[in-house]
């Protein structure tokens, strides 16, 4: 397949994607606003955002860091489309994924978080940097017990290639790693809550927070294009988890229902648990999800 | 009685005088009496020397008539070892020589201090 | 109470190390080593009646020449370390002025004790005796002046000349030896003479004297500064 | 030949003359007394020359004409020779100084002086042991008077005790030498050698009384409170002469008279030597007057000169040559250093600051303190090297041990007096005034270290192998110290340029690896130089001095070669980094890190030689006696510099205050000294699974913990360059770990961090510390917003910190993957999350590093600050560029590499096909990835850039401190403590254990010694109660047994 079919098919992938995430940021807005007893935002909404705010005549800046801060984010989410395969089996959707395998996806999240930090910070938003310095330092605790219980895989299935992980875990849901090896599988899980940022893991840009946090200086084009990036990530994490703990996906159809199936289990957590102070969402994610990580681990040293 | 003779008398009054000069220096707090206890201590050793070399019987290594004959000056088996005798003589001048600066010492010590107690003197310590 | 146990236990120790000496040591009946053969040759070899002398001035008399440089020493470092400042110099203070008997013997003695001093050093090597206890004696009569007149001033000139002539001399005689005879301090740079005799036994008469002034004039100068400085009092 | 004998005759003569000739005035007198000593001194010249030239043998002088042992007689044979020598020299010297303080007591003081030689030289020659003890009297008796030409009740005081002291010492002896006489019948030294007297029942006790009295002159510890006194009694140019002369001296007469015991003694004066050596220099560290201190130190120096010839027959041959050493560089070093306190009148130590008035005394003063520590180029590092190679290739092992902490404690107070030298705060300093007749002495004695160092090199056959031509040049650019900084600054680039360019052809890619990091690195860092004005005084010597360190480390061939290396390297960045404003502590624990690490590692080489007598570097890779332990102390000496947890307390500070270009030097550069030593020693312990698998296990612990701690403590910084020197730590951390993984990823992983580490860490420090200089604070709250006033410098630490947190595009990405494959493959899954939570935590410290300087509000007094000097950004781009260029190719750095490491670890490489790499795990394509992340980037930078290009730009305005003015601002600062809710959260990792530990353990030193030392009551009796004792209960264990 050329190289040109291939930037078709990914640019087609993305645009499924950022579409998909919209809907379901829609969807579990109004879930969320029903159990409130409001009516909620019409399910066209984020569109008329994402419209508006390019539209938007009048922006402001802060300086170079300031408008790189959303194009850092931005590339860090379509980057992450780009190395994640996400069908399996079909090498149209398999996107650039050969050029670096999960340790690439690691480290690459960083790249949007870099990104959006330094932006804010040239804001000179006093709220702004604090906002980020939570979120990084929330961020260091989840990656603990994820990384463990990735490493963990990584080592059931001896591979660092998504695609491989994904392509051990075919054959009936009973091969899946959330089966196979259901400790790093919670593991992974229950940090996922925190990479979703949902609450209560959500002081970072909860909506009655965001006074404080990296969105508040933006507007405009700025706040589009993180909007963009903000719902290609959602799904991109939902992808992730899908490949590594319940067995990928083969077809679109499956793809949606697991990814909207994972979204669902965040924001459903998120709707029960009240929010966190951030020392005490670090402190959660040193207790049992660091424990579980470990044992996943103690599992493979001996 | 085997030890009744001048070697062993002299050697055993000669350890009893070192072992008093010692405490003399060791316990008396007035330096003019530490330097007496010094003195005692080297006429101790003197006399350690001198009858280390004494000989049985025998007389002092002077020759004149009463033990040598005209010609015959070989006087080997009448006298005692002249050697050490002539180790005390120097063993007394560097004695004086020390005792001399000791005082001497004292004196300028006193008049710094309006005091002879050597604990007084322990400007430099530790 | 302490602090005398300690010491009785020191003193204990130190006598039990003597006591290891002690043991090893036995009454001799004959000369040995070096001793037999002083005893035997020292006559012809030294040709000194009193063969201490002979060991002390030429078997040994590097020990000698230590010897005087110590008194020479001591001289110095007090002359240096009990000097007047000179204000204090002119300074005179009131003795209780001496007794008459004492005064009286002085004139008489003092000459006699000099005659004797000179004697006990010049007959060395033939008599028990030498320079340092001729000098010693030389100096109990500078004392007795001092005694006799506290306030007297010696004429330091004196004492210095003597000091250094007999110094360098006994230094350059011992240097002659080498040049002259078998080494540093021989004493046959000039003949033995007969034995007995008061010119006998080579240079030792000579050195002897020597010893015996110096050894006098640095006494007595030490002697001199301790009753000078008690000006400073 | 003139015979020896005129020594004493002059000495006599001119002595006795003088009595009359003072009429004449002091200096006429003077002037003779001089020219004596300088007469003696040629004597002893000429027959110490005949025998160096071979053509002399030894002669016996009789005096009185008769043979021994009849008469006394000396002799003068090559020792003999020498330390007459040695005598005469430092009383000629030493005259010339004292020529002042002895005229304005008289000619009598004079002659003391001159009889005190005359003395000491015949002690030395004399084989008749009455004799002996007659001259040992007269040196003791003039040294009492000579303490005197100090006036006050402390010298006459000290002078007394000295009396008193030594007349029982001479009690001891002369009881012991008449029943020597006794047994014998003879007083001649060689007689009674042949004697068996040791058997005569008693004669053991007359041979231990005649050795007490001669070891208790060496002043041993504790009966040597009459000793110190004297010392700090004394008139300064007096000490020098009891340090230099009469020390010596009394040590050969021990030397001589051992005949006389019997080789069953030598036990006991090592034992006694060591006592000393220890104890007096434990006891130093609590001296705050110098020369008491210098006192304490000689006191040791003579003590384990004493251990060494108690060993004689243990070393064989090369006792000379060690003791020669020693004594030497004691001599010259000792006396120079008690010139100096006579010339710098303060007493206290933290009155040395004056030195810093007078550049050259600075100098002299270091060269003293370094040659008595044994640092290169001085005698007494050949010497040292010798005896602890020759110990542990004889298995004392416990020896070494208490030589090498003595030396180590005595390290420890003479680089505090050296740091309160430089540094110490002292507002009211008057330069001294200059007499040339008290200076020139102490620059000869300087000299004369440097060019006997030389000389002892040439001596021993690996010490010729040294290489002494950076050497020079640092001798050079000390010469051209007056010069302005453009000059030498290029001088020095241009030298190391050359230098790099001939040696690096000799190298195997191993080693040029890490010469290109010292060496390019180095002149980049250089190049930062021209950004200072003025001259600069003295930064250009130490710099090249450290260089030269570190390309010697690289090039040694044997392991002396390496070890010079360096002890240069450490001596060098000792001076680096003690430039700093506040750094003097933080210099002095660098300092005494970096020793006790050099010690370990001298063990570690004398272990290796035990069972191959051979001093190629090599022998490291085949150690067979305690190899656990050898290779142990090896890793921990490397630990040292690359301040692993444990042993990195030191860093933090000597980075930190370090100055702005100084700080990559020793960050980016000179870390990575260690990394090689660390290299060396695993290819040492050879490939993983054998039986040092334990200790490398250790090691990947070790790195793992060190990477977490430094990360962690290095995110609540509040200052730049401490964030940056505790990220150091960390990044060292991970190579330690790296390395220790023992397999081919694990190296691969290994170099490209420190190749990495290397150029980010240099932009890092080499821009914070540029912006420093523009700003004048390292608090980083109190900067911000600098983006807009320096966009070079933002651009530099954002690319730093993008490498240095391993996101991709950028070359830190490398680093990472390879880890991870290295991990999984090793199995070391702990040790490895733990390594990877350091890297998260590193993105806290970076994020905070670049958005408090450089983002958020520009303080009122930086409106108008200038970009970076040009002279720092030249060699930051550099280095950037090497950064990209590393991430656009990486295949370019890492294939070479692999092959490199291919002879070490031929397993499980990393296999490249197409500029992708691919392992048994995981794969990855540099390239690709870069271009695929620049296009999007690009893309969306252009279109964000196309829509937003009416932009309205936006003006500061205060928000700050949100309104309000508080007490203190800084803590309303978004960047003040600004992870307190992380630090709630992780806070007791952060605990300091190990600063804890460290101060437990000085403490607990200064304790001892602060007990111990309470025994000098300064009681002239308790003294004589100690000297009394000593004999006792040395009687009791040696013979009352």
């Amino acid at each position: 397949m050329n190289i040109y079919v291939k930037i078709a098919y990914t640019f087609l992938g993305l645009m499924i994607v950022l579409n998909w995430g919209m809907l379901m940021r829609v969807t579990f807005r109004k879930i969320g606003a029903r159990m409130a007893g409001r009516h909620g935002v019409p399910f066209r909404q984020p569109w008329i955002d994402l419209i508006k705010n390019i539209a938007v005549r009048t922006t402001l800046t802060h300086g170079v860091m300031f408008y790189l801060g959303p194009v850092f984010r931005f590339s860090g989410a379509v980057g992450l489309f780009l190395f994640m395969p996400i069908l399996f089996g079909k090498e149209a959707w398999m996107n650039f994924s050969f050029e670096g395998d999960l340790v690439l996806i690691l480290y690459f999240q960083l790249f949007g978080m870099l990104g959006m930090a330094l932006g804010a910070g040239e804001g000179g938003q006093p709220h702004s940097a604090i906002g980020i310095s939570r979120g990084l330092a929330q961020h260091a605790a989840v990656e603990l017990p994820m990384t463990m219980g990735i490493i963990a895989l990584a080592i059931q299935y001896q591979t660092l290639s998504i695609s491989e992980i994904v392509a051990a875990q075919q054959g009936g849901f009973l091969h899946w790693s959330f089966f196979t090896n259901p400790v790093a599988s919670a593991a992974i899980m229950l940090s996922a809550l925190g990479a979703f940022g949902y609450s209560p893991f959500n002081l970072v840009k909860a909506p009655n927070e965001i006074p404080i946090g990296p969105p508040t200086e933006y507007h405009g084009t700025y706040l589009g294009v993180l909007m963009t990036s903000g719902n290609i990530l959602g799904v991109m994490e939902t992808i992730l988890f899908m490949n590594l703990v319940f067995g990928g996906a083969t077809n679109w159809f499956e793809l949606i229902i697991k990814s909207f199936l994972i979204y669902f289990y965040a924001v459903f957590v998120g709707m029960v648990f009240p929010r966190f102070r951030i020392e005490q969402s670090v402190a959660w994610f040193f207790k049992i999800p660091l424990l579980l990580g470990f044992i996943a681990i103690l599992m493979y040293s001996f | 009685m085997e030890f009744i003779n001048l070697g062993n008398i002299g050697l055993i009054i000669g350890f009893l005088l070192i072992i008093v000069g010692f405490w003399g220096v060791l316990t008396q707090k007035n330096i003019i009496k530490i330097i007496i206890g010094f003195s005692i201590l080297n006429t101790g050793i003197n006399l350690l020397i001198v009858s280390l070399g004494y000989v049985k019987g025998k007389t002092a290594p002077i020759i004149d008539a009463t033990i040598a004959t005209e010609g015959n000056y070989n006087v080997a088996d009448k006298i005692v070892d002249p050697v050490p005798q002539a180790l005390v003589l120097t063993a007394i001048v560097i004695g004086f020589g020390i005792t001399a600066l000791m005082l001497a010492y004292a004196m300028k010590l006193y008049k710094a201090k309006k005091s002879l107690e050597i604990n007084k003197f322990n400007d430099l310590k530790w | 109470m302490l602090k005398n146990t300690l010491m009785t236990l020191v003193l204990l120790v130190m006598a039990y190390l003597f006591y290891g000496l002690y043991d090893g040591y036995e009454l001799r009946d004959s000369l040995s080593g070096i001793s037999e053969h002083f005893a035997t040759k020292g006559a012809e070899e030294v040709g000194a009646a009193n063969l201490v002398t002979a060991v002390v001035v030429t078997y040994r008399g590097f020990d000698t020449l230590g010897e005087v440089t110590i008194l020479f020493l001591t001289a110095s470092i007090i002359a240096f370390f009990l000097k007047l400042k000179d204000e204090d110099f002119e300074k005179t203070i009131e003795h209780r002025d001496t007794s008459e008997l004492l005064e009286t013997a002085s004139k008489i003695l003092i000459p006699v004790i000099f005659l004797f001093g000179i004697y006990v050093f010049i007959n060395g090597h033939l008599t028990p005796g030498g320079g340092f206890q001729g000098g010693a004696i030389i100096a109990t009569g500078v004392a007795l002046m001092i005694l006799a007149n506290p306030n007297i001033k010696l004429n330091y000139n004196v004492i210095h000349w003597v000091e250094s002539i007999s110094g360098v001399s006994f230094v350059i005689i011992g240097i002659l030896g080498i040049l002259l005879a078998g080494g540093f301090l021989d004493n046959k740079i000039i003949g033995l003479g007969k034995f007995g005799e008061l010119f006998s036994a080579g240079a030792i008469p000579i050195i002897y004297s020597f010893v015996g002034l110096k050894v006098g004039a640095e006494i007595s100068n030490i002697l001199n500064k301790y009753q000078k400085s008690q000006k400073e009092l | 030949m003139v015979t020896p004998i005129y020594i004493v005759a002059t000495a006599l003569g001119v002595g006795f003359a003088i009595g009359v000739l003072n009429k004449l005035g002091r200096n006429f007198t003077g002037g003779l007394v001089l020219t004596a000593i300088a007469f003696m001194t040629f004597i002893s010249f000429q027959w110490f020359a005949g025998f160096y030239s071979g053509n002399q043998l030894p002669e016996y002088i009789f005096t009185a004409g008769f043979q021994p042992p009849l008469s006394i007689n000396l002799l003068m044979g090559p020792f003999e020779a020498f330390f007459s020598l040695m005598v005469n020299a430092i009383g000629l010297v030493g005259g010339i100084y004292m020529f002042n303080s002895l005229k304005e007591r008289g000619s009598n003081a004079q002659v003391v002086y001159l009889i005190l030689l005359m003395g000491l030289n015949v002690m030395i020659m004399t084989r008749d042991i009455f004799n002996l003890f007659v001259f040992m009297e007269i040196a003791s008796i003039s040294i009492a008077g000579l303490i005197l030409l100090e006036s006050g009740t402390r010298s006459m005081g000290a002078g007394f005790k000295y009396i008193l002291a030594t007349s029982v010492i001479s009690s001891f002896l002369l009881i012991g030498v008449i029943f020597a006489y006794y047994f014998v019948g003879s007083l001649n030294i060689d007689d009674l050698i042949t004697s068996n007297l040791h058997l005569v029942k008693g004669g053991s006790i007359a041979i231990f009384l005649i050795m007490m009295a001669v070891i208790l002159e060496l002043k041993p510890f504790p009966a040597n409170g009459w000793g110190l006194d004297v010392y700090e009694g004394s008139d300064a140019g007096l000490s020098a002469v009891i340090s230099g002369a009469s020390a010596s001296a009394s040590l050969y007469v021990l030397y001589k008279l051992m005949a006389i015991a019997g080789p069953e003694w030598n036990y006991y004066i090592s034992l006694l030597g060591a006592i000393t050596f220890v104890g007096s220099n434990l006891l130093g560290i609590k001296q705050e007057n110098t020369r008491r201190m210098l006192g304490y130190s000689s006191i040791g120096q003579l003590g384990l000169l004493t251990l060494i010839i108690g060993f004689k027959d243990i070393l064989g041959e090369n006792t000379i040559y060690i003791a020669f050493g020693i004594l030497i560089s004691h001599y010259l070093a000792k006396a120079g250093l008690f010139w100096l306190s006579g010339i710098i009148k303060s007493k206290g130590l933290k009155g040395w600051s004056v030195v810093r008035k007078h550049p050259f005394f600075l100098f002299l003063m270091g060269t003293f303190v370094f040659a008595l520590i044994g640092f290169p180029p001085f005698p007494s590092f050949f010497a040292k090297w010798t005896l602890v190679m020759d110990l542990t290739a004889t298995g004392n092992i416990a020896w070494v041990v208490a030589i090498l902490f003595g030396s180590m404690m005595e390290a420890v107070y003479l680089f505090r007096w050296l740091g309160y030298a430089i540094k110490a705060e002292n507002d009211h300093i008057e330069p001294v005034k200059i007499e040339w007749s008290k200076i020139i002495p102490v620059w000869i004695a300087a000299l004369s270290l440097y060019g006997i160092g030389y000389y002892t090199a040439q001596l021993s056959e690996i010490g010729s192998g040294i290489n002494f031509i950076p050497f020079l040049f640092v001798a050079v650019l000390l010469a051209l110290d007056f010069l302005p900084i453009f000059i030498k600054n290029t001088l020095a680039i241009a030298g190391m340029a050359y230098y790099f360019y001939t040696v690096y052809p000799s190298l195997d890619n191993l080693r040029l690896i890490f010469e290109v990091i010292f060496m390019v690195g180095g002149i980049l860092a250089l190049i930062a130089g021209y950004a200072y004005k003025g001259t600069r005084s003295g930064f250009y010597p130490v710099a090249i001095l450290m260089y030269a360190g570190l390309t010697g480390i690289i090039e040694a061939n044997t392991t002396l070669e390496f070890f010079y290396g360096w002890e240069l390297m450490t001596a060098g960045s000792y001076f680096l980094i003690i430039r700093g404003k506040r750094s003097m502590p933080h210099g002095l624990s660098y300092m005494l890190f970096s020793i006790g690490g050099a010690y370990a590692l001298l063990a570690a080489f004398g272990m290796a030689q035990v069972s191959q007598i051979s001093s190629d570097l090599d022998i490291i890779n085949h150690i067979t006696y305690l190899p656990q332990w050898a290779y142990g102390l090896l890793i921990a000496g490397f630990l040292t510099k690359t301040a692993s947890v444990g042993l990195h307390i030191w860093l933090p500070g000597a980075h930190g205050e370090a100055e702005s270009d100084v700080s990559p030097m020793v960050s980016a550069i000179l870390l990575k000294a260690g990394v090689f030593g660390l290299v060396l020693a695993l290819i040492g312990m050879g490939a993983a699974d054998n039986q040092f698998s334990g200790l490398a296990y250790t090691l990947g612990w070790v790195g793992a913990i060190t990477a977490l701690v430094g990360n962690l403590m290095a995110v609540f910084q509040e200052d730049a360059k401490r964030l940056l020197a505790y990220s150091s730590i960390g990044q060292l951390g991970y190579i330690v770990f790296a390395l220790a993984i023992m397999t081919h990823l694990g190296w691969l992983t290994a170099f490209t961090y420190s190749i990495n580490h290397f150029m980010y860490k240099a932009i890092l420090f080499l821009t914070i510390g540029a912006v420093v200089l523009r700003v004048g604070t390292h608090d980083m709250y109190k900067m911000g917003g600098l983006i807009s006033r320096m966009p070079f410098a933002f651009i530099a630490v954002l690319i730093g910190i993008i490498a240095l947190s391993g996101v991709p595009p950028l070359s830190g990405f490398a680093g990472k993957w390879l880890f991870y494959n290295a991990v999984l493959d090793k199995g070391w899954y702990f040790q490895g999350i733990i390594v990877f939570f350091a890297g998260g935590i590193a993105f806290l410290y970076l994020w905070r590093l670049i958005h408090t300087i450089f983002l958020g509000q520009l303080k009122d007094n930086h409106r108008n600050v200038k970009d970076i000097s040009i002279w720092f950004a030249i060699p930051i781009y550099i280095l950037i560029m090497g950064i990209m260029v590393f991430s656009v190719k990486p295949e370019w750095v890492l294939q070479p590499l692999g092959e490199i490491l291919a002879p070490y670890f031929p397993n499980g490489q990393v296999n490249w096909v197409a500029g992708s790499a691919s392992t048994a795990l995981g794969y990855w394509s540099g390239t690709k990835v870069f271009i695929t992340v620049v296009g999007v980037f690009a893309i969306a930078f252009a279109f964000l850039a196309i829509s937003t290009r009416k932009a309205h730009k936006l003006k500061q305005f205060d928000i700050v401190f949100s309104g309000e003015r508080p007490d203190r601002p800084e803590t309303t600062h978004i960047a003040w403590n600004v992870f307190a809710g992380f630090y709630k959260a992780v806070w007791p990792a952060t605990i300091p254990l190990v600063e804890k530990f460290w101060d437990k353990v000085t403490e607990m030193l200064h304790d001892t010694a602060g007990f111990t030392r309470r025994i000098y009551s300064g009681n002239g009796q308790a003294y004589m109660l100690h000297l009394v004792l000593f004999v006792l209960v040395t009687y009791l264990v040696i013979i009352g047994g």
